[in-house]
């Protein structure tokens, strides 16, 4: 009926609808709504409990050397959950890769974009790879770090490829650096092996508010900064049409 | 009125989210529910850090400037914020190959073709 | 009082490493990629097993990730339950490595991932840890389920990948009240404020809300729809996997949570009910099932359903039932899916198997007289166990569990034995069934070797179980080994 | 080595031996002499066993819990009573007849697993041992009655269910014992038993009637065995109907009467009805004796109809059992060894017409006598027995089932078992008359009688329940030790049978004066008045109407018009409805589950479950 990479326009077929199911989600949707709001407001808003926060407040700059405490607790105190969403991230593009491999190219994204978003891509390309990299290496000291700044990475290599589907996007790039950057996060845990524990941090905290400081840290923040970009990349990529990569 | 607002919103977001995932066939839509829902989680886990008059937990020179807010749950959004990014891009992976093999993103459709591929025919 | 072991770290580590590795080589060198994968689960197990003899030896092993102490940072925490489930998880992924299909190493990624993760889920003692590793394993199996890359497959993914998804959403939920109330997320930090803090309609709500996210991997009805879907579309080896372990340590980090956060009646009576409906939905649709696999998916609900029957039962004699099942299941289940992938179809096609491949079909036999319970094969001593702890502690509630568990048995019973029958039967058409080649039935054999050890050495496993339960329904010493450690 | 060890060192070697070399066609032969081992080291431990009970080294200790073997009295009994039918039923099968069977490996491998199975059964040294050798028995008799294919299947399916459900039963009461006592002896539960409250001691003892009721075809229980049992191959068939089915007996009897003991059953009450629960369960055995003797009379296959009677012969062994005195236990111990003879006799018997003819349908068959007449004697000798009636030793235990009722004064329960006796010996006719009397088939012309290796085991099994007829002291030696162990009150016996004070039996003078007449009769028959002729059994003609071989002047069909009518009803019983009404059940429940599987809705499943446990958390919680 249709060719493999067809997308004719998505239509549910019948337009028949289940109105007892219709009026059973929307109960059971509105007593779990009242329920969950019940629930919550058992703890006043502003008045949980902030043992482990008020806690790590105290001496996480101590510790870490990190102004942004919440960095402290991303890298530091709760950096295996970051190692964790990091291999979220890359699992879920190596699932993505592995679905779309060989899907073919959807017709719709076959076209060039105009000539001012062509121009304006290019054009953004530095600036974005710039802000970028700065979000990413002031991630200990002011609000950002390695997932935003790897997102505006991603975007700075992504614009273009939205702009001309046609040009090309270096998936083996994409992987060596998402793969690399991965390893060097876990390696600098296992290094800290060596100081007592896993990603116990190495360096010492350094001057408060400068740019080297907080150890380690930074160069977490790095790792995961250019992970974040080339998987993101390279998702959007994939999704976007796995056709490029071979062409 | 501030934390019913915030609280009220959340649990909106995540019922608008369900609703989508949950009265709604079309494929596509059920993931979209899944974002509403996932931003409502975590608007939800964000609000509970929050402290009266709490700052957001820089310290400016190693020192802090007041009280600060909660900065656990902002750290766990993030975390959250990401893994529901991941999860996200998988589902439209998957949703492109669905579309191509079935032509179809009607998930009941989608299902009794699944199931007739799985000879689960009666027997 | 407890040891601290930094190297706790390394099973989590190491398939990480691979997995980052891997597709580097995996797209210029594909034969190599399998390889390299399984050298790395190799390493992985031999490294977890060299921590589970010190674990054995000297005790729960604690290891506070950065050097942040306990309430403050993520602790890893392993005792020999832990230990025995992480053993397990290596074993089935070198068991159940991917062979043949695959784009350019990609499942193999995935099952590093899922090693990693499943590793991080066992061991964690931080409860938003344990989210994020839970998360890393659900992602992963999304991808497996699609790895066979058939229609089915995708499809089957994406629908369990919608549904997880939404579990996980009311898990954070869970999560957010939980720490709303008591402002913090370390279990053994919450194990001594629990009591207190987590009391009444909200303890017991958060209790639901996590099990509602954990209960789609450990197959609870009525979480568990995608199972007949993944397992009939996904390669019979990564439903061995989903299946036979990953199930279970969903259901162990549900267990933790009954035992450390929410040891009241209520989680109990939650956990009991969720039993009943599973063994009742599984045994009953099993028995109407079409084909083999489909009737394997829906065994392994009932299953999972008497696992959680036993984790219902409070004290150690419940647990120590709980994982007699649960490890049993592991062994039992994963051997069934290799066999049925091969037996596709409907039932009455297989007519006169028994001359086609006798060796499978004996084992089939040899599985289900395990799986129902006859006496000399462990399933019967996991079931034992179960009794025992059900009539220790009776109340309306067990009754009702051992019931529906005896009476399920005998369904059981009788659609494996409707099969056996089947290969038995003198087709006419002899020689008509499908063949199997060496390596397809080689970790089918390995599972019924290891049953066959276990039913010899059950004295020894008995007694282990039992000391492996005590050690983790005692939430008091294992609070106390993680935070009073006088660093 | 205890006498114990060297039984199951016996039947591990056979089964090891059967598994190397069972193609052989020697193998039938070297398992007859193992099993006539086994029968010699039974039989030389009887002196042990009388006084007291033979440790066996075989045990081990697992979960916490030891676990044994140890043979007493009754253990003694049924081990010896599986011996000598697994003796007989190989001898039988050693031959000609093993050599035309497929599968014979299988068969001889079976059944020594079935004897070894049993073996652990009656020599169980507690509960647990107990369940254990229960399951291996239900599940190696299933194995056997699967084994031939085609029909037996279903039979064999629709067993293992029924057996599964009572040794879940059992294994339900069993963990209960150990929650109650702690422990899984004997002993320990005899004494606690006394202690438990009334609603424990009928959940105890309903649950282990119900499970051990289930492998001896109690009534409502009862319609798996004779579709099972007769599809299975002849010897097999032989042995699992002589002794496969008592192993029910002897845990009903091992459980409920020596460690619950008959007084605390006589001591239950059920409200309203004025019964205890010993009362229900002789009810119980008394519909046993006569519904499924009945249902025997309508059936149209041999071996149908001889299992549907194994069903009732049950029901006179528990009623004597159960009436609790010496004469009544002795009786029904008897009763096992009689029916195991006589029965095995009989299967023998119609397994070598099978053999000859290819057929035991009732309807297709007719006037084998001269055909197979060692045969034919061996049916008569058994449907003697089983009719229970004098000379052969059916009779023995028969009359002292009724004597004991009429002691006890149940002369309702004594009615119900002769209005059994009457539906045998109206069935039994039937059985010899369309086999062996009439018109014999014009196909069956060329029939020859069984080889020797076949009838010579037919022949002693009939001569053995003669002389035991005739000696009844010999059995009663045997059922004297199983009683001692019982702890049942001894009965006083001599070589002829038994004295009592309220009446006596002495077989010796009733067969001897029997003979003594049958001899006159002979004589008067053969030498006085001797005025038949012989014509061809083809060559026939009735009321001057010349007869084709196709239209048979003697029609062995609806055998018992009249009485068919009466029965039907029953017949087509409730309880079958019952069964229908159960697999409906299932098939619409598991319809259902899988339904709600396959519904496209998944998510809303997660949502509503999720909010009723909310819901239940929150409204229950507040």
């Amino acid at each position: 009926m249709k060719s493999a990479g067809g997308y004719a326009p998505a239509r549910i077929r019948g337009h028949e609808r289940n109105h007892g199911k219709t009026v059973a989600s929307v109960l059971f949707l509105g007593g779990l709504g009242l329920m969950l709001f019940e629930l919550i407001s058992a703890v006043p808003f502003g008045s949980a409990p902030m043992q482990v926060g008020q806690a790590i407040a105290g001496e996480a700059f101590a510790r870490t050397g990190a102004d942004n405490i919440v960095t402290a607790i991303l890298l530091g105190y709760r950096g295996l959950d970051t190692l964790g969403e990091v291999t979220i991230l890359f699992t879920a593009a190596a699932a993505a890769g592995m679905v779309l491999a060989g899907a073919g190219r959807g017709e719709a994204q076959g076209q060039e974009a105009g000539f001012i978003f062509r121009t304006a891509a290019w054009m953004l390309f530095p600036f974005l790879l710039v802000l970028g990299a700065y979000i990413i290496i002031h991630g200990h000291l002011t609000p950002g770090g390695g997932f935003q700044g790897g997102a505006i990475l991603a975007a700075a290599f992504f614009t273009p490829l939205l702009a001309s589907p046609a040009s090309p996007f270096n998936h083996r790039v994409a992987i060596l650096v998402e793969g690399f950057a991965g390893l060097v996060f876990v390696v600098i845990g296992l290094a800290g092996l060596a100081k007592g524990a896993f990603l116990t941090q190495l360096l010492g905290t350094g001057t408060p508010g400068a740019l080297l400081s907080a150890g380690s840290l930074p160069v977490l923040y790095v790792a995961i900064g250019l992970k974040v970009g080339s998987e993101l990349a390279g998702l959007m990529a994939r999704v976007f049409g796995e056709g490029s990569a071979r062409s | 009125m501030t934390g019913t607002l915030l609280y009220g919103g959340a649990i909106g977001l995540v019922i608008i989210g369900l609703y989508a995932i949950v009265a709604r066939r079309h494929l596509m839509r059920n993931i979209f529910g899944l974002a509403v829902m996932e931003s409502g989680v975590n608007l939800l886990l964000a609000s509970v850090g929050y402290r009266p008059g709490g700052h957001a937990p820089i310290l400016v020179a190693g020192a802090a400037p007041g009280p600060l807010v909660d900065p656990i749950p902002q750290a766990l959004v993030l975390t959250a914020i990401v893994i529901g990014f991941g999860v996200l891009a998988l589902a439209l992976a998957l949703v492109v190959r669905v579309r191509q093999a079935y032509g179809t993103l009607d998930n009941r459709a989608v299902a009794r073709r699944l199931r007739a591929e799985n000879g689960e025919a009666r027997s | 009082m407890s040891q601290s072991l930094p190297a706790i770290i390394y099973p989590v580590a190491i398939p990480l490493m691979g997995a980052f590795l891997l597709p580097i080589g995996a797209r210029r060198m594909a034969e190599l990629a399998g390889l390299f994968g399984r050298i790395v689960v190799l390493l992985s197990f031999s490294t977890s097993l060299a921590l589970a003899v010190s674990i054995w030896t000297a005790g729960p092993a604690v290891s506070a990730m950065g050097g942040f102490a306990a309430p403050l940072g993520i602790v890893f925490y392993a005792d020999r339950l832990a230990m025995l489930f992480l053993l397990a998880l290596n074993v089935a992924v070198f068991l159940f490595w991917p062979r043949g299909q695959g784009a350019k190493g990609g499942p193999c990624t995935l099952m590093l991932a899922l090693l990693a993760g499943g590793s991080g889920l066992i061991l964690s003692g931080d409860l938003f840890n344990i989210f994020v590793f839970y998360e890393i394993t659900a992602v992963a199996s999304y991808g497996l389920a699609a790895s066979g890359r058939t229609h089915a497959g995708f499809a089957a993914a994406l629908r369990f990948l919608i549904l997880g998804s939404v579990g996980s959403s009311l898990m954070l939920i869970g999560i957010a009240l939980i720490y709303a109330r008591t402002g913090t997320l370390n279990l053994a930090d919450l194990s001594r404020i629990a009591p207190h803090a987590l009391t009444g309609p909200v303890g017991l709500a958060a209790f639901i809300l996590l099990l509602a996210g954990l209960g789609v991997k450990a197959e609870l009805v009525p979480l568990n729809t995608w199972v007949p879907e993944v397992y009939g579309a996904a390669p019979a080896r990564v439903s061995a996997l989903l299946a036979g372990v990953v199930s279970k340590l969903a259901m162990v980090v549900a267990l933790r949570f009954v035992v450390q956060v929410f040891p009241g009646d209520g989680a109990h009576t939650v956990l009991l009910v969720a039993g009943i409906l599973g063994v009742l939905a599984g045994e009953l649709a099993a028995w109407r099932a079409g084909s083999l696999m489909e009737t394997f998916s829906y065994s392994s609900i009932a299953q999972l359903g008497m696992v959680a029957l036993a984790f219902s039962i409070s004290g150690a004699a419940g647990i120590a039932a709980g994982i007699a099942l649960a490890l049993h299941h592991a062994v039992v289940k994963p051997a069934f899916f290799m066999l049925a992938a091969r037996w596709r179809g409907p039932v009455g096609g297989l007519a006169g198997a028994v001359k086609d491949s006798p060796l499978a079909v004996w084992l089939f036999v040899i599985l289900s007289l395990s799986i129902i319970g006859i006496p000399p094969f462990p399933g019967f001593w996991a079931k034992f166990l179960f009794l025992k702890a059900a009539f220790a502690a009776p109340s309306a509630g067990v009754w009702i569990a051992v019931f529906v568990m005896l009476a399920g048995t005998v369904v059981e019973a009788a659609y494996l034995f409707r099969a056996v029958l089947v290969f038995f039967a003198d087709g006419e058409r002899g020689g008509s069934t499908p063949r199997f080649a060496f390596a397809q039935l080689a970790p089918a054999l390995g599972l019924g070797a290891v049953l066959l050890a276990a039913m010899v050495f059950i004295a020894p496993l008995g007694a282990s179980i039992s000391g492996m339960a005590d050690e983790a329904s005692n939430a008091a010493a294992m609070a106390a080994r993680v935070l009073d450690r006088g660093e | 080595m205890s006498e114990l060890d060297f039984l199951f060192a016996f039947a591990a070697v056979l089964i090891a031996g059967v598994m190397c070399c069972g193609r052989d066609g020697r193998a039938g032969w070297a398992a007859m002499a193992v099993y006539g081992a086994m029968l010699v080291a039974v039989m030389a431990a009887a002196g042990k066993v009388a006084g007291g009970s033979i440790p066996s080294a075989l045990g081990f200790s697992v979960l916490g819990h030891k676990i044994g073997w140890r043979m007493d009295g009754l253990g003694w009994f049924f081990s010896m009573l599986t011996a000598g039918a697994a003796f007989f039923a190989s001898w039988y099968a050693a031959g000609e007849w093993g050599r035309a069977q497929p599968g014979m490996k299988t068969q001889h491998l079976l059944l020594a697993l079935n004897v070894a199975a049993m073996l652990l059964l009656v020599n169980a040294g507690d509960l647990l041992s107990l369940f254990i050798g229960w399951e291996l028995v239900s599940w190696a008799a299933f194995a056997m009655m699967a084994q031939k294919g085609g029909p037996a299947q279903p039979a064999a399916m629709r067993y293992m269910i029924y057996a599964l459900a009572g040794a879940m039963a059992v294994l339900a009461g069993i963990m209960i014992v150990h929650a109650v006592t702690g422990s899984f002896a004997y002993k320990d539960f005899a004494a606690a038993f006394g202690a438990m409250s009334s609603g424990m001691k009928w959940l105890l003892a309903g649950l282990f009637a119900a499970g051990f009721g289930v492998k001896m075809a109690l009534m409502p229980f009862h319609l798996w065995q004779a579709a099972a049992y007769s599809e299975t191959p002849g010897a097999s068939s032989a042995f699992l109907n002589a002794v496969s089915a008592r192993m029910g007996l002897f845990a009903l009897i091992l459980v409920l009467v020596k460690v619950m003991g008959l007084s605390a059953l006589a001591g239950l009450h059920v409200p309203l009805i004025g019964l205890s629960a010993k009362g229900l369960l002789m009810w119980i055995a008394a519909f046993t004796m006569v519904i499924p003797t009945f249902i025997a009379l309508m059936q149209t296959d041999a071996r149908m109809l001889l299992t549907w009677h194994g069903i009732g012969q049950g029901g006179y062994m528990l009623l004597g059992v159960l009436v609790g005195t010496g004469l009544g236990t002795a009786g029904g111990l008897l009763h096992v060894f009689n029916y195991a003879t006589y029965q095995m006799a009989l299967f023998l018997a119609v397994t070598a017409v099978i053999h000859r003819t290819g057929t035991s349908d009732l309807d297709r068959l007719g006037g084998l006598i001269t055909r197979m007449p060692w045969t034919y004697v061996t049916l008569l000798m058994g449907i003697i027995g089983l009719a229970g009636l004098p000379p052969m030793n059916g009779f023995v235990s028969k009359w002292m089932i009724y004597r004991s009722l009429l002691d006890s004064g149940s002369a309702f329960l004594l009615i119900f078992a002769f209005v059994g006796t009457l539906g045998t010996i109206l069935s039994v006719y039937k059985l010899i008359h369309n086999i062996f009397l009439g018109r014999l088939r014009p196909q069956h012309e060329g029939v020859r009688e069984a080889p020797w290796s076949m009838v010579a085991p037919m022949l002693a099994l009939g001569g053995i329940g003669f002389v035991t007829g005739w000696f009844p002291g010999l059995a009663l030696n045997l059922t004297d030790i199983a009683q001692a162990a019982m702890g049942a009150p001894e009965l006083p016996h001599g070589l002829g049978g038994v004295a009592t004070a309220r009446g006596s039996l002495n077989m010796i003078w009733v067969v001897s004066i029997l003979l003594v007449a049958i001899g006159f009769g002979a004589i008067v028959f053969y030498f006085l008045g001797n005025r038949r002729y012989e014509v061809n059994q083809l060559n026939n003609y009735a009321g001057g109407h010349f007869l084709s071989p196709q239209v048979p002047y003697q029609f062995s069909h609806e055998f018992y018009p009249g009485l068919a009518r009466v029965i039907g009803p029953w017949y087509r019983g409730s309880i079958v409805r019952a069964e229908q009404g159960i697999g409906t059940l299932l098939d619409v429940s598991g319809d259902l589950w899988r339904g709600i599987y396959h519904l496209a809705w998944t998510p809303l499943y997660l949502l509503a479950a999720t909010v009723i446990a909310l819901g239940w958390a929150i409204m229950g919680g507040m």
